[in-house]
Order: C-alpha cells, then structure tokens, then sequence
C-alpha cells in the first residue's frame, strides 16, 4: 500500500496497465510530452514510447473515432479528455459509434475504448473547465460510466475500466485530484463495476453521491452527528448501477438525499430518484430531495462556491427530512 | 492488368450494378425499405477496391452498402441490412469490411484509426474508406483525413463527386475548384479522377495503395461524375434536378462504356456478356430467395449484442 | 381552421413566422430546393427568396454555429436538423455556445435560435433515424426545449419557440408527422411554453407523455376503459416543465405511469418520476412506473415494435398499479 | 500608413505587452486565476486588427483575451474576465468584440455566421476570427471556414501560428507545409506571414479585409512565429520544450522590432517610447484599483442572466 493522490493514483493505474498488457495505449492532447495538464498520464511516454501514450493532433471527435478504428486493429486504447466540457465535440462518436459498434457488429467485435476526464467545478478555473456531463454519457446506450471519489476506487474503477471489453467513461473529480489522498493497492488492483460503496453507515437518512461530493456528503453527516445519523453511499458506477445497496440503505433508513454537481433536470439523480419511487416507494418516510447545480451555466468562479452543492445545502437537505 | 483482371473488373461491376437494380425493383415490391441507390457509381466502387489486397479493409457510407460483393460477402447479407433483419449485421474482420455508415463522414476517423493501428502494430493493411462530395464539409471528414496524414497513416480516402447532396449542390458545399485541392491542406497527395471510368479509377487507387504500402502516408482520390439517379427510393429529384441533364449522364454510364472498351480490346463477346449477366442475376435471385425464407427476428435480439457484459437493468423498460 | 398534418402544420407555422417577422430565417440541409426530406420546409424557398431558406453545407456544428453569428447580426434563425441522431455532431455548438452565450453577454444579448428536427422511431428506417435525444437537449442548461404531438400544437410551440428570446429546440414525433390530423387554426396561432394539456380527463391513474406516445397513451385509456379510467397529460413542453399541471393530476390519481421512446437511464422519464417523488410522495398510492425505451442501442426496424412503448406495455403497467 | 498611424499602431502594441506583463504579475500576487499569456502575440493582435473599422467584429479566443483594448475597453473588463467576476462579460454588440471563446476553434463558425448575417442585410462590416495553430485540426475550424467561402461571407481568418497547442508540435498537428496551405481547400486565398512584423501581419489584413468588404469573400492568414512564453501561468513547458530556443526567440520579440523600426525611420524618441509606456502603465494601474474596488459579486447572479425568460424551476437545486 502507498498513500497516493487521487491523480497519482490514476497515473499508477496506466502505468500497471499498460505494463499488463502491450495492447493498451494512451491517446489525447498533452498527455505524452507533458504528461498530461494534470500529469495524470506522466512518465508513460518515457517508460512506453511515443507509441504507446499518444500525443494527438487537436480534435476530440477524430481522436475517439480514431479510438474505434484501433479496436479493430486489436488495441484497448485510453482516451483522455483534457477537461469535461471540451469532450463535447466527441459526443457525436460516442453516441452513434461507441455505443453502438459491438450491437452493429451481431456482438462479434468488441470497443473496448476506455475514455477518462478530470470533471466538475470548484478548481478557479475560467468556464468550461468545470462541467459535470455524466448525464450526456450515460444515457449514450452501450457505453458504462464510473466516477471515483477515492485514491483506491480510481485506480480499481480504471484499471477495471481497461480490461472491461465494453467502452466505459471515467470521470476523475478534479476538485480532489490532489485533496484526496489514501491508501492504494500496489500493483494490479481492480475495483469492478457496478457496485455502490458504503462510505459511512447510518440509521435515519442516506446520502447518495459520486465523485467529490462523496467526502461533500461526509461532512455534513459529521455535522449531523447530534441530530442524525447519516449513512453514505458512494455510487460508483452509474451504469452498472448497483440498484440493491440504494435500495438496501433506503429500507434501512426511509430518507434519501441525493447530490450530485450536474445540473438538477434529468441529472444522475434524477434516475436514481425515479429508481426508488418505482421500487421503494413504500419504504420512504418523506420526499426524495436531491440537492445539485442549478439550471443555469456553470458560473464564473468568484461565485461558483453558490452552485456547486455545500456541506450547508446536504444538511439542510436532512434537516427537512428529520424536521 | 492481365486479361483476366480486366474481365474480374467488369465482373465486379455487373455484379454491383445488379445488386442496385434488383434492389430498386425489391424494394419497390415493398420487400425493403428505403434504399441508396448506388446505380453509376459501380467504376468507382469496383475500380477503387479492385488496387485492394483482401487483408486491406474497406470503410463503406451507404452509398457503398453493397461493395462487401467485391470480397464475395453474400448479396443476402446486404439485402437484410435494407431489410432492418439483424442478418444484415456482419462482422467486420471476416470481410475486412466496416459495417455501413450512415451518419456522414464519421467512418472517416474509424478509417484512420485502423490504418494507423495496424502500422503501429507492424501489420500490414491499407484501409480506405468511401464518403460522398458533402461530406467533406464535415468536421469528421477533416479530422480523419488530417489524423491520418499526421499519423502517416497507411490510408485512402475515396470521395465519389457525384456532385450533390441529396438536393444540395456541390457548389452549395464548396467554393474549392476541386476537392481534390483539399489534400494540400492535409499535406497529402491529391488526385482527380473520373469517375465514369473504372480503369482511371483503378489506376488512382493503385498509386495510393501502393504509396499507403511503402510508408508514404494517405492520399485523398476524388472521383467526379454526376449523380444520375435519386439519392435513394425515398427522394423525387425532379424538384430540384435538370431531368434533361440526368438523362444525358444516364446514357454514358458506367458499366456501358467499360463494356465497350473491352468489346474494342476483344476482351468480350456477346457470350460472356450474357453469362457474366445471367450469374450476377442467378446470385441475386438466390440472395432474394434466401432472404424471403428467413425467420423474422426474436425480439430478445433488442437486448443480445447491446454489451459483450450487460448491465443488469438494461431490460427495464 | 383548416385540418392538417403535424408536418403541414410545421410548415404552416414557417410560412407565417416568416412572413410576419422579415429576421426570422430557415436553414438546414437539404430544406430550399428540396423543401425538406419531410417536405417540412416547402413552398418557404420559393415564397421567401433563397436568403430566408437555406441550403447549407453538410455540417451540423458549423450550421448550428453560424447561427449564433446570425443572432448577433439581427436574425432569428431556425435550424432544421434533418433527423434525430444527426443532431448530434452540433451538441458541443449547443452545449458550450447556444446555452451559454445569453448568459455569457451579462443578459446583453439574445440568442433566439429555433432548432427543430423530427425525431423517434417507429418509421422503417435504417439506423440512427430513429432516436429521442431530448435527454441531451434538456440536460443543456440554457436551452428550452418542446415536443408537440398534435398537429395544432405543432404550429403553435414553434411559432412560439420562434418569438421566445431563448435558444428553442423543437422535437416533432416523425411517427405521426403524416398520420396526426387535426383543426390547426389560421394565421398567426402561439401555444405558449411551459404548459401541459390534458389530453384526457381520468380519475384513478395519471399517464404522463409527450409526441408520439400520447397517441398510445390514449388508446391505452381506450383500451382500459372498463378497468381504470385514466388522465392522459401530455407534457408539451419539457423545459419549461408545468410541474403543477402534473402535480394535480397525481393527486387526484395517485397513480402514474410515465412514458417515453428514449431509453429509460436518465431519459425525461427519470426527471418526472423525480419531481414526483420529491413533491407529491404523499399523494401516492403506488410506485411511479415508466414505459420506456430500454438501454440499448436503437434496434433494427424489423424488432423495433418490441423497443418502443406500445399500448399493450402502457396498458401492463396501468394493470400492475390498480392490481 | 501615416506617421500618426505608425504609432498609434506603436501604442497599441505596447498597450497589449504592458496588459500581458502586468497580467503576469497579477496572477503571481494571486489576484487573478490561471491567465493565457500573449507575450510576443501583440504583432498579430494590433497588426491585423489595425486593418478593421470599428463597425467590424473582433472574434478572439483566449489568447486575444484583451483584443478590446485596441477598442478601447477598459482594461479592468479583462482582467475581471481573468477574475472569474461578472464584471468581466461584456456585450459584444458594445464593442463589436466577442465574447473569448475558450473551446478551441468553436467560434470560427460565429465569426462565419456574422459576416454571412451581416452580408444578408445588407450592412458593412468584416468578420475577423483569430486562433492558434492547433485550432486548424478542429472540425469547428474546418466547417467554419468552408462555410464563410461558401457563402462568400466578409470574414477573415487569422490563424496565429505559435508551432505550440500546449505541449505539441506543428508536427504533431499537421503534414501541410504550411497552415496557410488550408486556405486552397476552401477556395479562399492562403496568406502566410511573419507573425512579429506587425507592418507585414497588418499588410496581409488590410488586403484581406479589402477584399472582403469588396465582396471578395473570405481570406485566412497563418502569422508564423514561436511561442516564447508558457502556454499559460499553469503551464510548464520545460518538460517539453528546448528553452534555448525560447531565449533566441524573446530576443528578437516584436514590440522592441517595432520599436527599432520606428527609431529607425525618425519617427520614435526616448521620451516618446516613455509616454506611451507610462500611459500603458497607468492605465494598468488604474485598471487594477478599479478591480481591487470592486464589490464581490452577489451569488443572485447565478440566476440573473441564464435565459431572457426563465423557467420557473431554474432555481430548484
Ligand atoms: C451527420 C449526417 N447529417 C445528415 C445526414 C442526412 N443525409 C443522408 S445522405 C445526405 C447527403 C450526402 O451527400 P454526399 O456526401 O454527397 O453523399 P452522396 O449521398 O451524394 O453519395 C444527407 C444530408 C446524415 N446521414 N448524417
Ligand atoms: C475543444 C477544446 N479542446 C481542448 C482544449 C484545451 N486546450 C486549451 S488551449 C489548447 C491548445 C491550443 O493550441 P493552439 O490552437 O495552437 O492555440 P495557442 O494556445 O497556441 O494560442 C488546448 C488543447 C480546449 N480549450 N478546447
Ligand atoms: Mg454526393
Ligand atoms: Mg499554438
């Protein structure tokens, strides 16, 4: 085990991986001279050649194609977006191709594309460089999201997303890339997809949450600690989504909260709202709340502090519960 | 080229222009539905693929729904994708023949990719993929193309000039003088070629095989002929068109004027005309045949291929 | 009034948006000479001059682009995309421009844009004619978005969508383009967004849709008639949403089943299972179900009759909630 | 180009330099968050906007983050624009300056959609867009610009070829020649220049935008030079870049090229050059108190601007 960074802890997992197996390669734009703008990927072009981790021109729509077109020559390649909101020119691949190239195929290829991105807000950083678009790729059919919250879970969640032979996204929290730190499993160490992990346990409400507002979401069961005890679930994998631990912890406590950074309409929350009101409806003893961004641009960050969900707004949010 | 590469050549163009017309007439049975016709974009399609080594692979757009028939893929196959029958879907390292595209210019990127895949692996493989005169207004068009000059990638990129888009015009996509002059911006060769004529077509595509094999990077062909049919069963041209002009295109298309010149090299008799005619319509027959016997899909197929490991609520619906 | 078609009633909306209003302009591929794949768009080029309906080049982000160029020289543009999936090459446009731009000016400058594509399946069409991509519209903060499912409506939420100072996208259920008739009236006609209508009055189960699925909703009613009556709302319009109009159905019913073509994972669905699960729980008698598309790939036409919500599935989940 | 000309093209130069100087400094105190240096871009920026009307729009990207000022913007705008304040987001229509664009190559297509808007009301004004040399690999680029061609829109393309997008090469991003090499793809002129010779930078602009307003339709223009500073504070390109190579560039940097040039032709004194770069410097200064007084914004504004007309739930959260 060492204590690594959340970033460090990506970068340990391509590193074992591309170690692993000779079919993995990286591409995206800086990743290999500069190691990445986030040094997420330092070191691989060193260790593995410029042919490995993949400097590629400007052009995320033509470097996923690009990803389809390696598939078939036999590679697992990596995509990096440099940063959530420029992966959008590339959703137009990832909706009509990588989501839907193994169907088109009767099943007899496989697209295991691995795309990743730092995500979210909070990092002082001028607009576009704080999206959280999990919605944009999870609802893309035939394509598998995770999004980590912990050192340990980024790098399992990855490499577990590189050895999976379907195309899976991986959004890195980048407002604790390098706040997060913990343990990590030396060497191989996989995380698989689709199963939630209890953060915290508790007894009257859950908190449901991903990325950075997993930790978010503990500080305000810390603050809650007199009034309510709070139990943390850290999704992980939206698609595999681990629908028996959220059900689970909703028989158990009767009051959900949900938080995510997105947008609040048609968010990630909003699906595993609708998830518990078909099946645990009878077990709730107040509303389903989420708390999350606003319908509105993601602000200039003087203000941003306002939209991204606090630990104030979570507690508020369990306040109205137990009131 | 030998004789009997010259005969394979007009083979393969009976062959194509067959499959077309049969289909206009299948689908005007009501038996598939909408459909591209491809009717005199045959030399383009034989002559391009014909500089292909069967391990070099072929990046179609519909247009090009049928050229997997150059590899010997069954006509069957191609019918059933028209069909929406899931026997329509193949496998593309069987044929080494992506599936279709339909989204404009997207394969474009899927083409670089496995042309700079497979020199990155030391494998050999050409990869040339076909797309229409709109496409190359596409976002996705520029970035493959300028991927695989990047990448001195071993690929082709066919554009069939069949100067329009549905009803847009190619002066409506371009004010370039040639679309061929958009290979100097890729730092790639760029050539011109007519595309009425298979042999030119041929000889085009070969030097760019042949230079994609040495490690000399893409080369982008621009095929030019003129649209002289409907851009598929669906759309009525008269709206838009000079019949007049289509009908002056019509009478020198493509498969005539091969067969003419082989006719004047002595290569073909009116015997090997009617054989050569009378297999390609004996394996359309038998394609049409096959297709009308085969079950209609279970519906559990929705779910089958969707992941090669599905999440476990993908049935909730 | 005159009876019309939903696509003749789209068309009717185009040529009096563009006769009232010498800003507003058309443009798309394929919608002057030919007057549209769905005829959407005839007679406009025609009547207007080859500068107020446009042939563009085949590129849907430099289409949707060049719009926002054209707001801030003074025109109202509205973007046909030609179907469904090939709206997607423009999200990024969308998402980071057409959203954000208003905002972006300080609320200085508008960007009316109109987007309108017929979208959804049912038509016999090869792949990617076919899919509901409101989930990636209405994620997009910023952006309005409407589906219309009868041919009155039609007219009116574009003509409407046309006027709004925010960016509009318009679906219109190519399914019923041809088969929805119906009274449209004359001259200028607005239906305004962010209304429901109630497309039938019932009293034990609330059906929620919108475009094609309110059609087979209503034959569900028909066909359940003896079993259940039941209130049929059709949405309209999906941003602004008329959370009330759907919150006094619920609790009157008690009962709801929502339903959509897109696939189930966040799809629109998710979002009103959501609001009801947080503001009507107590109103409830029984889980929120959803009809939807699964979460796979859109399939091939011959099987797509078993992917899009039919009234035998609409009607199963009506007879699971009165059981 | 007259003598007050000459220098008012001088001032400008200088009042861009001392805004990217002082930026620097600013950020390092920790006032403003991450910044795009321009050092050694200022012969692009006032060179190719000198050629504009005040009718024209300016499309910058972050790299021309303080275009305005050649408008006379207040500098303070831009430096809360760096702040991440609202003050910082202006109405384009004030200025006839767009808003930055940070995407890369997204508002080439805006720039296009304004001069086509422009041209189709019958109102003057040219469209000048500006981007870096990895902007050319984007699709947004590519539908841009062939789309202002082809609607022979007053637009002018100014590609600011720095040979860096980040830490990868020209190379890396492209085969052609030259950038300008584009231009031929679009049937539009090609224009190369030397990106430190503001006289050459505004030369190519002048004709370009002559021959837009005199419905020549479009024109792109490459400004070569070598990016002698970070991409941005954030950015350390000792991990890539020959630094050796960065000194021999900052020597030959185009302020002080100007400068000589100016001395040179009689037309600059000591005390000129000390006026003009005490009126830079106090502009910055004030600039800097304004925005040091400036209240922290209302966290309402989240709100405030999102649609001209908001749903009602926006607020929900
Ligand atoms: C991204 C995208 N946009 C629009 C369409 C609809 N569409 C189908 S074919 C076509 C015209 C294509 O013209 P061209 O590239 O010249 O090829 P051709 O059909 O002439 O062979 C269009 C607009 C599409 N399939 N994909
Ligand atoms: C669509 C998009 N992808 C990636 C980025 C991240 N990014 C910011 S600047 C930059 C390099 C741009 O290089 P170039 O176009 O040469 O302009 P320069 O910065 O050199 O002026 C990159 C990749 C972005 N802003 N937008
Ligand atoms: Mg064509
Ligand atoms: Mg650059």
């Amino acid at each position: 085990m060492a204590e690594l960074t959340l970033v460090e802890a990506v970068n340990d997992a391509l590193h074992t991986e591309l170690a692993r197996d000779d079919n993995v390669l990286v591409l995206g734009e800086d990743v290999g001279r500069a190691g990445g703008v986030f040094r997420a990927t330092a070191g691989l072009r060193d260790r593995f050649g410029p042919d490995r981790c993949i400097d590629m021109p400007l052009a995320e729509a033509g470097m996923l194609g690009a990803a389809v077109g390696l598939c078939m020559a036999g590679w697992r390649p990596v995509v990096e977006m440099q940063y959530d909101a420029f992966s959008y020119p590339a959703l137009d691949q990832l909706i009509t191709h990588v989501g839907r190239y193994h169907w088109r195929t009767g099943g007899r290829m496989q697209f295991p594309i691995t795309i990743r991105m730092p995500y979210g807000g909070g990092v002082r950083a001028p607009e576009l460089h704080d999206d959280s678009p999990e919605t944009y790729y999870v609802h893309a059919s035939g394509i598998k999201v995770a999004i980590p919250s912990t050192p340990a879970d980024a790098k399992g969640l990855l490499a577990a997303a590189i050895r999976d032979p379907d195309p899976v996204v991986i959004f890195e929290p980048k407002f604790v890339y390098r706040t997060a730190r913990g343990e990590v499993p030396e060497g191989e160490h996989i995380v698989p997809l689709g199963r939630a992990r209890i953060a915290r346990e508790g007894a009257d409400v859950t908190l449901i949450a991903y990325g950075a507002m997993v930790p978010v979401c503990e500080r305000a069961a810390d603050e809650l600690a007199g009034e309510a005890s709070c139990e943390v679930v850290d999704i992980r994998s939206l698609r595999p989504l681990d629908e028996e631990t959220i059900l689970a912890s909703v028989a158990k406590t009767g009051r959900v909260v949900i938080v995510h950074e997105a947008p609040r309409t048609v968010g990630f929350g909003a699906e595993i709202a609708a998830i518990i009101a078909e099946r645990a409806i009878f077990d709730l003893q107040g509303p389903v709340l989420r708390v999350t961004g606003f319908d509105v641009p993601y602000p200039y960050w003087t203000i941003e502090d306002s939209y991204v969900p606090s630990v104030e707004r979570v507690a508020a949010a369990v306040r109205k519960l137990i009131a | 080229m030998s004789e009997s590469e010259l005969l394979e050549l007009y083979r393969r163009m009976v062959l194509l222009r067959t499959y077309d017309e049969r289909s206009v007439v299948y689908h005007r049975q009501g038996r598939i539905g909408t459909y591209a016709i491809f009717w005199n974009h045959e030399a383009i399609q034989a002559g391009a693929t014909f500089a292909l080594d069967d391990d070099d692979w072929i990046f179609p757009s519909y247009r090009e729904s049928a050229i997997g028939l150059v590899r010997g893929m069954p006509a069957e196959t191609i019918l059933h994708w028209w069909r929406g029958h899931p026997s329509g879907w193949w496998n593309p390292a069987e044929w080494n023949v992506a599936s279709i595209c339909v989204p404009i210019a997207t394969h474009v990127p899927h083409a670089a990719g496995l042309a700079w895949g497979k020199k990155l692996r030391g494998e050999s493989g050409v990869a040339m993929a076909f797309f229409g005169d709109g496409a190359t207004s596409e976002g996705a068009f520029h970035e493959g193309v300028n991927l695989a000059a990047v990448m001195n990638a071993p690929a082709v990129f066919v554009c069939n000039n069949n100067q329009w888009a549905i009803s847009t015009p190619i002066e409506a996509q371009t004010r370039a003088e040639t679309l061929a002059d958009k290979a100097a911006g890729y730092g790639i060769p760029g050539v011109r070629v007519d595309g009425l004529d298979v042999l030119a077509v041929y000889e085009a595509a070969r030097e760019a095989v042949e230079r994609a094999r040495a490690g000399g990077g893409p080369t982008l062909i621009e095929a030019v002929h003129y649209r002289a049919a409907p851009h598929a069963t669906a759309d009525d041209p008269s709206a838009y068109i000079d019949l007049a002009r289509v009908d002056e295109e019509r009478a020198h298309e493509c498969v005539g004027r091969y067969e003419s010149f082989l006719r004047d090299a002595g290569l073909l008799t009116d015997e090997l005309v009617a054989s050569v005619r009378k297999d390609a319509e004996d394996l359309m027959r038998a394609a049409i045949a096959a297709v009308e016997a085969e079950a209609p899909p279970d519906p559990e197929l929705l779910f089958t291929h969707a992941y090669v490991d599905p999440p476990p609520n993908m049935r909730n619906g």
